[in-house]
C-alpha cells in the first residue's frame, strides 16, 4: 500500500468545483511530479492533502490513516509538511525564525535542524538575523523548503519551488533534492518547468481542469504527450 | 503618436525590483502580447500602467500626456481600462450592476446613457444569461469575463488583459479570441498578457518579453518565439 | 523646575496608560481585535482582586498574583468560545461582540457589587514617596510606571524571543500558512487573549489602589489605552509606553497652563501625532 | 462603437415583484402616521418621536457602516453639535427653534468638513477610535462654552417652544395645550426628516453614487480602475450623514429642552444604542434599522423598569445576533421571504436578437 | 374618592450615581405602609434615571403624559433633577425636587446661565435643600475654629456642582474675598482626572493651609493620596460630594480622618418626622436594621420629599395642578430635614418663589477605634438647634 494516496478526490471553492475524482499514489522514499497549465488544480491537491482545504472524508489516506477531514495542524503532526505557492515566508520572522517555526507543530525524528538546513543552503547561515522578506526570490526558497524540513516530515509537498525564479537559481535548488531524499522523505513537486520535474521525479502526473490526464514514469512519457496535455491542444 | 508610452519606469517591492527600467511604446490600434515566467512583472507592469501602483521612477505618457502621477480613476477616464489576474468583481452586486459602474463612472455619463451599452456587451461576452446575478456567485471562468465585461464598459481606448484565456477550453479559447479581435477591429487598443500562447499568437502583432522587471525581447511574434532565451527562460525547452 | 516636575508627573501618568494599553496592544498587534471590553475587562480584574482582598484578607500583590491564572483562564475561554468566531476581514464584529461584552460586564458588575465606588487598599504605600532633591515622586506612581516597563519588557521578551512569540507573529502575517507549521490559530489567539488577560490584572491592581473605581469607569479610561495603542503604531511595544507617556505628559502639562486644557490637551496630542504620522510613531514594517 | 450590435432595447428598473404594492403601503403608513396625532394619545406621539428620531439615527449610521464601511463610533459629535448649535440659535441669537435646527444641522455639517479631513486618513479601526477621540475633543471643547453653562448645561428659555413657529397654529387647530402642540409639531418635524432621511438614502442608493458607493465597498482597488474616486464618494456620504444626524440632534434637543455636554455628547444614547439598533435589524438595509428601531423600542418597554438587568440583557442579545445572525432579523426574515421593501438592484430585462444569444458555459 | 393620588418619583438607581437612590425602596415601603395606615390612598410610581440626563427627561414625560401623575418628585444631584424639573416646568405640572444645592437647580436651568438679569422664576418647579451660600457660611465657620493663614485652594471641575461652587458670582469666590480668604482656583478640571500634579504644585508654592472643593469620589482619592505622596499636606480639607458617603471616606483608608464637609442630615438631627413621627436617628436606625448598610444623608431628604408631598396633597385637589403648584407655594411644614417652606426667606429676590433652604452645618469624619469612620458636627453656627458631637480638628 502507497503511504500517501488519493481516491477520487473532489474539492470546492465555495459552489466552485476544482478537483473532480483525482488519483494519486506517493509510495515511501519516492519523488512524485505534478504538472499542469495555471489552474489545473495542482495546488488544490496539495491544499487538499495538507488539510487547508476540507475533503469529503475517505478520498486521502496516509500510512493506512484516513486524513481528508483533518486540520492543517493535525496533518502536519502526521508527518505531511508543505512549502506553500509564492512562499508565504512570514514578514514579522527573521530567515532563522522563519527556519524556527517549521518545528513549533512537530519535531519528528529525523536529520534536520537548524544546522542541517544551514549545510544544505550555505547562503541562508550568513543571512539568519536579516527579515525572510530581505532575501532574494531563490534564497526566499530556500528558506521555505528548510522551513517545511525542520519538522522532518515523512512526505514533503513543494508547490511551484521554481516559480519565477532564475535558472541557475532553480539549479541551485534543484541541487539540494537528491539530499533531502537521501533522509527517506517522500516528496510531492508541483513544477512549471517541465525539464525540471522530469528530471527530479520517479513518477509524473499530469493535470488539467481538475482531473488527471496523463501519468506516467519519466521515461515512458514523451515530451509530446506533455505538451499537448499542457497545452490541453489535442488533450481531449 | 503612441498612444502609451513607457519610459524607463521601475518599481521596487522591498528588495525585488519588478520593474528594472522598462521602456516600451504601443501604436494606436496595436496589439501586443506579453509574455514571461512567472513572477516576472507582468501584472506588476499593469498595475503601474493604471496607477493601482505608483512607480518608484520612469514616467508613462497617455495619448500623449503624462500619467505618471495620476490617480486610477482619472486613467480609467482618459481611456485605460484593465482586467485584474485575479479576478476583483464587486461582490455584492449583480453583473449587470458591476458593469454599470464600470459604464457610468469609466465614461462619465449617466446610467441610462451606458444601460443599453452595457447590456450589449453581456450578449458579447456570453454574460447575458447570469446577468441579474450576484457577481460573488459566479465561476472563476465567468469572474474573468465578468473582468473584460466590466473593461469594456468604461469605453476604453486602450484595453489591459491578464491572463483571461487560462482554463478555458479549446472551443472557449477558440470564442474568446474572436471577441477581442472584434474589440481590436473597433479601434481598440490592446496589451495582453497570456501563458496560453496559441491564443496570444492568433491576436497580437508583436511580443515584449519581460524577465526579472526588464524586457528581454520586442518584436513580432515569429521572431521571438523562435528566440533562445525564449525557449530557455520561458517555454523551459532545453536548447 | 515646577515644570521638570509637571514633566515628570506626565511620564508617571504616561506608565498608568501605558499599563492600560499593554494587554490591547497584545490583542490588536496579533489579532487586530479592537476590543471595547479593555476598560471593562480591567474593573472586572480590580473586583477580583478587591475580592480576594477582603475576603481572603490577603495583600493586594498576592492577591493580584492570585488573579492572574483566573484571569488568564478567562481570556482563554473569552477568545476561544466568543471571539475568535469574529475574527476576519471585516472589523465590525468583534467591534460590536466587545461593544456588548463590555454592556454586560459593566452591568453584571452593577448588580453584583452595586454602584458604590470602591478602593483596594494598599496600606501606607499609597502615600510613601522618594524624595529626590526638590522633587518628590509617590511611591505607587513609580511602581507603576516600573510595572509597565516590566511589562513591556517581558511581552518584548516573550514576543520576540520565545517560541510562543514566534508563533503569535507567524499567525499574525498569515494564520493559514501558520496552520501548515502546526500551530492553531485559535489556540494561540486564546493564549495572547490570556496573556493580554494577565496585563489587565496587572493595570487593575494599580487602577485600585489609586483611585476609587466602580463598574461603569472602564470605558473613560479605555480612550486612553487605544490613543496609547495608535499613537505608538500598531504592535509596538515600546510604541505603546511611547504613546502613553505622550498623553500622559500632554495632559500634566496642558493642566499646568490650566485645569481646563488637562484631558483635551492629551486627545490633542494624539491628534498631532496622528496627523504627522498616520500610521503611528513605529509603525511595523509590514501591515 | 457598438454599430455591429444588435440594436436590442432594454429595460432597467429597481422594481421587485411585489415592490410597488409594498410602495404603496409604506405611502399609506406615512400618511397614516401624519394624521397620527388626531387620534392617539399624547404618550403614544411621545413614543413615536423617540422612534422616529432614534430612527434617523440609525439609518445615518447604517449608511456609513453598511454601506460605505465606516464604523464610526463618534456620531454622537455631531449629535451633539447639532444640538448644540440649536441652543446657541435659541438661547443666544434669539432665533424660532425651528430654525435653529435647521442651525443645528449645518452645524453639524460644517463640523463633518474639518472632521473629515483627519478620520480619512485612518483605516478601518483607527478610523473607529479616531471618530470617537473627535467627538470626545468636541465635547470638551463645548463643555468649556460658559454662555451655555459650561460643563453644567442650560435650558431652553421658557416658552421658546411654546413660542415655535407652528405651535399655537397647532394649539388652535386640534385644541389642545402648549406643550401638547409643541409635541406635536416636533413629532412631525421628526416624521419628516425620517421620511426625507429614508427616502433621500434610498435614493442616493439608486443613484449612480449609490452604485459607486457599492463598488468601494465591496472592492476599493477595483473601483479606482473603473473610474470611481472612492475618497469623495465615502466622503460624501460622510458629510450627509452628518447633516442628517445633527438635525436629529437639534430636534431631539428642541423636545429635551434641556442640555449638558454628558448629555448630548452621550456614547451609549447616540452611539451605542444606534449601533445595536442597526445590528439587530440588520446591517447594510434600510428595512434593517426600521425593524431594529422597532424591537429596541419594545425592549426597551419591557425591560427598562429592570435597571442594570435591562442593559445586561440588551448587550447579550446584541451579542448574539452578531455572533449567530450577522446580518440580523431582518436579513432572517429577507432570506426566507426573498421580500425586499426597498429594492435597489438593478434589473435587466428586455431580450437581445436571437444570434447574440451565446452560452455561457 | 376612589382613584389613588398618583406620584411620580425619580431618581438615579442605577449607574455612577446609584449611592444616592440605596435607600428609595426603603423610604417608599414605609411611605406607602404610613399612608395606608393613615387611610389615605398613594401610588408611586418610579422611574430610574440611570444616571443619565437623557434618561431623566425621557422617564419625566413617560410620567407626566403616560402614566399622568398629579406630582412629580425628583431627588439627587442636577444629572437628574435639572432635566426633571426642566420637563414638568414645560409640561406645566408640578414638580418637587430635592438633593441638589439650589444654586446649580436654579441656575443651571436658566436659558443664559451667565447673565443674572435674564434669569426667570418657575412656574411648577419647586426645590427645597440648601444653597451655596449655606455651604460657604459652614465651611468657613469650621475653618474660623482654628489656626489657618488663610490662604484655600479650590478644587472646582467643569459640572454643574463644581461651576456653581467657583462661581464668581455666586459660588465661593466673592465671600471668601470679603471675610478675607484668598482663594487659589487654578481652573475647571473634567471629571474623572488622573493626575492633580498641577493644582498641587499651584497650592503647594501658594502654602495654601485650607483645601476646598466639591469633587467625585475617584477624583478626591487621587488628589488626596497624590498630595500625601508629593508631600502637600493642609490643615484642613473640606470637600463637598466625595466623602459624603461612609464607603467613600472608608476607601481612603486612614487617611479619611478629620476631613471635613456639609453635613444636610444625620441621625442625630433633632428633626421628626411628619408622617410616622419616627427621629431622625430611629429612621437611621430602621434603615440600618433593614439593609445592614450605615446611614446615609440622601435619607433624610428622600423621606422629607414624600412628606412634603403628603401635606401638599391634604391641601389641594390632586388632579389640579394649579391647586397643587399653589398649595406646594404655601407650604409650611416640619419634617425630618427641618422646616420647609418657600417663603423666601434668605434667599435673593429671583429665587424666593421656587426655593426653601434647609439647615446645614459642618462635620469631620473621625476614624473610630475599632475602624470605620464617624461623622461628627464640629460646627451649628449656622443652625444652633442642631446639636455638637466636638470641636474642628486640624489634619495630621
Ligand atoms: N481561493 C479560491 N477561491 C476560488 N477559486 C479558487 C481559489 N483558489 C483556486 N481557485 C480555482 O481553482 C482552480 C484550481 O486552482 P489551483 O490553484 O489549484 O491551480 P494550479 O494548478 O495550482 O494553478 P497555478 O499553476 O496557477 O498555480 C482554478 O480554476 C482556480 O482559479
Ligand atoms: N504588492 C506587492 N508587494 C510585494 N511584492 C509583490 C507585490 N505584488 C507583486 N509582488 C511580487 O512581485 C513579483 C512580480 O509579480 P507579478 O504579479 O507582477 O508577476 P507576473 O509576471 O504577473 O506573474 P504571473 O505570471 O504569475 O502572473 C512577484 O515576485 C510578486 O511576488
Ligand atoms: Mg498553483
Ligand atoms: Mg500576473
Amino acid at each position: 500500500m502507497a503511504l500517501l494516496e488519493t481516491h477520487g478526490l473532489t474539492a470546492f471553492y465555495g459552489d466552485f468545483q476544482a478537483l473532480f475524482g483525482v488519483d494519486i499514489a506517493l509510495d515511501e522514499g519516492e519523488t512524485v511530479a505534478v504538472i499542469g497549465a495555471n489552474g489545473a488544480g495542482k495546488s488544490t491537491l496539495l491544499r487538499s492533502i495538507s488539510g487547508l482545504i476540507r475533503n469529503v472524508p475517505g478520498q486521502i489516506r496516509f500510512d493506512g490513516r484516513e486524513i481528508g477531514a483533518l486540520a492543517a495542524p493535525d496533518v502536519l503532526q502526521l508527518g505531511i509538511a508543505m512549502v506553500p505557492e509564492g512562499r508565504r515566508l512570514f514578514p514579522s520572522l527573521s530567515v532563522e525564525e522563519n527556519l524556527l517555526i517549521g518545528r513549533y507543530g512537530r519535531v519528528g525524528n529525523g536529520a534536520w535542524s537548524l544546522d542541517g538546513i544551514y549545510d544544505l543552503f550555505p547562503v541562508l547561515k550568513e543571512r539568519r538575523h536579516q527579515p525572510g522578506t530581505a532575501l532574494s526570490g531563490g534564497q526566499q526558497q530556500m528558506v521555505a523548503i528548510g522551513r517545511g524540513l525542520m519538522s522532518n516530515p515523512r512526505v514533503l509537498l513543494c508547490d511551484e519551488v521554481s516559480l519565477g525564479l532564475a535558472p541557475v537559481v532553480v539549479r541551485d535548488i534543484y541541487a539540494a533534492f537528491p539530499k533531502i531524499r537521501a533522509t527517506g522523505a517522500s516528496i510531492v513537486i508541483i513544477e512549471q518547468d517541465i525539464g525540471q520535474a522530469l528530471k527530479v521525479a520517479d513518477r509524473v502526473y499530469c493535470m488539467m481542469e481538475g482531473r488527471v490526464t496523463l501519468s506516467g514514469t519519466p521515461a515512458t512519457l514523451s515530451r509530446e504527450d506533455i505538451h499537448a496535455a499542457y497545452f490541453g491542444a489535442h488533450a481531449r | 503618436m503612441p498612444i502609451l508610452a513607457l519610459d524607463q519606469v521601475s518599481k521596487s517591492f522591498g528588495a525585488l525590483k519588478v520593474a528594472d527600467g522598462i521602456s516600451f511604446a504601443l501604436e494606436k490600434g496595436e496589439a501586443l502580447g506579453v509574455i514571461g515566467p512567472n513572477g516576472a512583472g507582468k501584472s506588476t507592469l499593469f498595475n503601474l500602467i493604471t496607477g493601482n501602483i505608483r512607480v518608484d521612477a520612469g514616467t508613462i505618457r497617455f495619448a500623449g500626456e503624462d500619467v505618471t502621477r495620476q490617480p486610477p480613476m482619472a486613467r480609467c477616464l482618459a481611456g485605460v481600462g484593465r482586467t485584474f489576474q485575479i479576478p476583483q468583481p464587486f461582490e455584492k452586486l449583480t453583473v449587470f450592476e458591476n458593469l454599470l459602474v464600470g459604464g457610468a463612472f469609466g465614461s462619465r455619463k449617466t446610467e441610462k446613457e451606458v444601460g443599453d451599452r452595457c447590456a450589449d456587451i453581456l450578449v458579447e461576452t456570453g454574460l447575458y444569461p447570469k446577468a441579474n446575478q450576484p457577481a460573488g456567485s459566479l465561476g472563476l471562468l465567468q469572474r474573468k469575463r465578468l473582468e473584460l465585461a466590466r473593461a469594456l464598459a468604461t469605453d476604453p481606448k486602450i484595453l489591459l488583459l491578464d491572463e483571461i484565456a487560462g482554463g478555458l477550453t479549446e472551443g472557449e479559447c477558440q470564442e474568446l479570441v474572436e471577441t477581442i479581435r472584434a474589440i481590436h477591429r473597433r479601434g481598440v487598443s490592446i496589451i495582453w498578457v497570456e501563458h496560453v500562447l496559441h491564443a496570444l499568437n492568433s491576436v497580437v502583432s508583436r511580443l515584449v518579453v519581460l524577465h526579472f522587471g526588464r524586457v528581454i525581447g520586442d518584436g513580432d511574434p515569429q521572431t521571438i518565439m523562435a528566440s533562445r532565451d525564449v525557449r530557455e527562460i520561458y517555454l523551459g525547452i532545453d536548447v | 523646575m515646577s515644570w521638570l516636575d509637571t514633566i515628570l508627573q506626565g511620564i508617571l501618568l504616561g506608565g498608568l496608560y501605558a499599563l492600560f494599553a499593554a494587554g490591547l496592544a497584545l490583542v490588536f498587534g496579533i489579532m487586530r481585535l479592537v476590543n471595547l471590553a479593555h476598560g471593562d475587562l480591567i474593573v472586572l480584574a480590580a473586583f477580583l482582586i478587591l475580592l480576594l482582598v477582603s475576603a481572603l484578607g490577603l495583600n493586594p500583590f498576592i492577591a493580584a498574583a492570585v488573579a492572574l491564572p483566573v484571569m488568564f483562564a478567562l481570556g482563554w475561554a473569552l477568545q476561544f468560545l466568543v471571539l475568535n468566531r469574529t475574527l476576519g476581514n471585516d472589523i465590525l464584529p468583534p467591534l460590536l461582540v466587545t461593544f456588548g461584552l463590555s454592556v454586560v460586564i459593566q452591568n453584571g458588575l452593577l448588580e453584583g457589587f452595586s454602584a458604590d465606588s470602591r478602593r483596594i487598599s494598599a496600606g501606607a504605600l499609597e502615600t510613601a514617596s522618594l524624595q529626590i532633591g526638590p522633587i518628590s515622586i509617590g511611591t505607587m506612581p513609580l511602581l507603576t510606571f516600573l510595572s509597565a516597563v516590566g511589562v513591556i519588557v517581558t511581552l518584548n521578551l516573550v514576543f520576540y524571543r520565545t517560541s510562543l512569540g514566534r508563533a503569535f507573529r507567524a499567525t499574525s502575517d498569515d494564520s493559514a500558512t501558520a496552520g501548515l507549521m502546526g500551530i492553531r490559530a485559535e489556540r494561540i489567539f486564546a493564549t495572547a487573549t490570556g496573556l493580554a488577560m494577565m496585563v489587565v490584572t496587572i493595570a487593575a491592581l494599580y487602577l485600585g489602589t489609586r483611585a476609587n473605581f466602580d463598574p461603569t469607569m472602564g470605558p473613560a479610561r479605555l480612550i486612553y489605552a487605544f490613543e496609547a495603542v495608535i499613537i505608538g503604531g500598531l504592535g509596538s511595544f515600546w510604541g505603546t509606553l511611547a504613546g502613553g507617556i505622550i498623553i500622559g505628559v500632554a495632559q500634566t502639562v496642558g493642566a499646568a497652563i490650566n485645569p481646563e486644557w488637562q484631558i483635551l490637551a492629551g486627545h490633542i496630542a494624539f491628534l498631532l501625532v496622528l496627523l504627522v504620522r498616520p500610521r503611528g510613531l513605529f509603525p511595523r514594517a509590514v501591515d | 462603437m457598438s454599430d455591429h450590435l444588435s440594436a436590442s432595447s432594454w429595460t432597467v428598473s429597481t422594481r421587485t415583484r411585489g415592490s410597488a404594492v409594498s410602495m404603496l403601503a409604506i405611502l399609506a403608513l406615512v400618511a397614516l402616521a401624519f394624521a397620527a396625532p388626531l387620534f392617539v394619545s399624547r404618550s403614544v406621539v411621545q413614543d413615536l418621536f423617540f422612534i422616529l428620531t432614534m430612527l434617523v439615527l440609525a439609518q445615518c449610521w447604517n449608511l456609513l457602516a453598511g454601506y460605505a464601511g465606516l464604523v464610526s463610533v463618534g456620531q454622537q459629535a455631531f449629535v451633539g453639535f447639532g444640538a448644540y448649535a440649536m441652543f446657541a440659535g435659541v438661547s443666544l441669537l434669539g432665533m424660532d427653534p425651528m430654525a435653529a435646527i435647521l442651525l443645528g444641522g449645518l452645524a453639524a455639517l460644517a463640523l463633518s468638513v474639518p472632521t473629515a479631513f483627519f478620520v480619512f486618513r485612518l483605516q478601518g479601526a483607527y478610523f473607529a477610535i479616531g471618530t470617537w477621540v473627535i467627538a470626545e475633543i468636541v465635547r470638551l471643547s463645548l463643555a468649556q462654552w460658559k454662555a451655555l453653562g459650561g460643563g453644567t448645561g442650560t435650558s431652553l428659555p421658557s416658552g421658546a417652544t411654546r413660542d415655535m413657529a407652528g405651535v399655537r397654529f397647532v394649539a388652535d387647530l386640534l385644541g389642545v395645550r402648549g406643550p401638547q402642540a409643541t409635541d406635536i409639531v416636533c413629532y412631525w418635524l421628526a416624521l419628516f426628516l425620517a421620511v426625507v432621511t429614508i427616502g433621500s438614502i434610498y435614493k442616493l442608493l439608486r443613484s449612480k453614487q449609490g452604485l459607486g458607493l457599492a463598488a468601494v465597498r465591496d472592492n476599493r482597488e477595483a473601483a479606482r480602475s473603473v473610474g470611481v474616486d472612492p475618497t469623495w464618494t465615502k466622503s460624501f456620504v460622510y458629510l450627509v450623514a452628518a447633516l442628517a444626524t445633527g438635525l436629529a440632534g437639534a430636534l431631539i434637543y428642541v423636545q429635551k429642552a434641556r442640555i449638558s455636554p454628558d448629555a448630548a455628547f452621550s456614547v451609549p444614547d447616540w452611539t451605542a444604542y444606534v449601533i445595536f439598533i442597526v445590528v439587530i435589524g440588520g446591517i447594510g438595509t434600510i428595512e434593517g434599522p426600521i425593524v431594529g428601531v422597532i424591537v429596541f423600542y419594545i425592549l426597551q418597554n419591557l425591560l427598562a423598569d429592570y435597571g442594570s438587568w435591562y442593559l445586561l440583557i440588551l448587550g447579550l442579545i446584541g451579542i448574539l445576533i452578531m455572533l449567530f445572525a450577522p446580518r440580523g432579523l431582518w436579513g432572517l426574515f429577507a432570506d426566507r421571504t426573498g421580500l425586499q421593501l426597498f429594492p435597489v438592484r438593478r434589473i435587466l430585462a428586455g431580450q437581445p436578437k436571437p444570434k447574440d444569444i451565446r452560452g455561457s458555459d | 374618592q376612589g382613584a389613588p393620588i398618583k406620584l411620580g418619583y425619580v431618581s438615579p438607581q442605577t449607574g455612577p450615581l446609584a449611592a444616592f437612590a440605596e435607600a428609595d425602596k426603603f423610604i417608599i415601603d414605609g411611605f406607602m405602609a404610613a399612608t395606608k395606615a393613615a387611610g389615605l390612598n398613594y401610588e408611586v410610581v418610579v422611574k430610574d434615571s440611570q444616571s443619565n440626563p437623557n434618561r431623566a427627561a425621557e422617564v419625566a414625560k413617560e410620567l407626566i403624559v403616560s402614566d399622568e401623575v398629579n406630582l412629580v418628585l425628583v431627588a439627587s444631584t442636577p444629572e437628574t433633577t435639572n432635566p426633571v424639573a426642566t420637563t414638568c416646568e414645560a409640561e406645566e405640572v408640578p414638580c418637587i425636587s430635592t438633593a441638589a444645592p439650589w444654586q446649580p437647580w436654579f441656575i443651571g436651568q436658566q436659558a443664559n446661565p451667565g447673565d443674572p438679569a435674564s434669569w426667570k422664576p418657575f412656574n411648577s418647579a419647586f426645590h427645597f435643600f440648601w444653597g451655596l451660600e449655606d455651604v460657604i457660611a459652614v465651611y468657613t465657620n469650621m475653618w474660623g475654629q482654628l489656626e489657618t493663614n488663610k490662604k484655600v485652594g479650590g478644587l472646582f471641575p467643569n459640572d454643574g456642582d463644581g461651576n456653581a461652587w467657583g462661581d464668581k458670582a455666586v459660588g465661593f469666590p466673592p465671600v471668601l474675598e470679603k471675610l478675607g480668604y484668598s482663594l487659589n482656583d487654578p481652573g475647571r478640571y473634567q471629571n474623572l482626572t488622573d493626575d492633580f500634579s498641577a493644582q498641587i504644585n499651584a497650592f503647594k508654592s501658594d502654602g495654601s493651609d485650607v483645601i476646598t472643593g466639591v469633587m467625585i469620589p475617584p477624583d478626591f482619592t487621587t488628589f488626596w493620596n497624590q498630595a500625601q505622596q508629593q508631600g502637600f499636606k493642609p490643615k484642613v480639607a473640606s470637600i463637598g460630594k466625595a466623602i459624603l458617603f461612609p464607603q467613600a471616606v472608608e476607601a481612603l483608608g486612614k487617611n479619611g480622618h478629620n476631613l471635613s464637609c456639609e453635613v444636610w442630615w444625620s441621625a442625630s438631627h433633632p428633626f421628626k418626622s411628619s408622617l410616622t413621627g419616627q427621629s431622625a436617628g430611629e429612621l437611621a436606625e430602621g434603615f440600618t436594621k433593614a439593609t445592614g448598610r450605615p446611614w446615609t444623608q440622601p435619607i433624610g431628604f428622600v423621606h422629607a420629599l414624600f412628606e412634603v408631598a403628603v401635606d401638599v396633597m391634604k391641601r389641594a385637589d390632586p388632579t389640579d395642578s394649579e391647586a397643587v403648584i399653589a398649595a406646594i407655594a404655601a407650604s409650611n411644614i416640619e419634617t425630618i430635614v427641618g422646616k420647609v417652606a418657600w417663603d423666601g426667606a434668605n434667599l435673593p429676590p429671583f429665587a424666593g418663589r421656587n426655593v426653601a433652604k434647609t439647615p446645614l452645618v459642618g462635620g469631620q469624619w473621625r476614624l473610630k477605634d475599632g475602624g470605620g469612620y464617624d461623622l461628627v458636627i464640629v460646627d451649628n453656627q449656622t443652625a444652633p438647634n442642631i446639636p455638637t458631637g466636638g470641636k474642628m480638628e486640624a489634619i495630621g
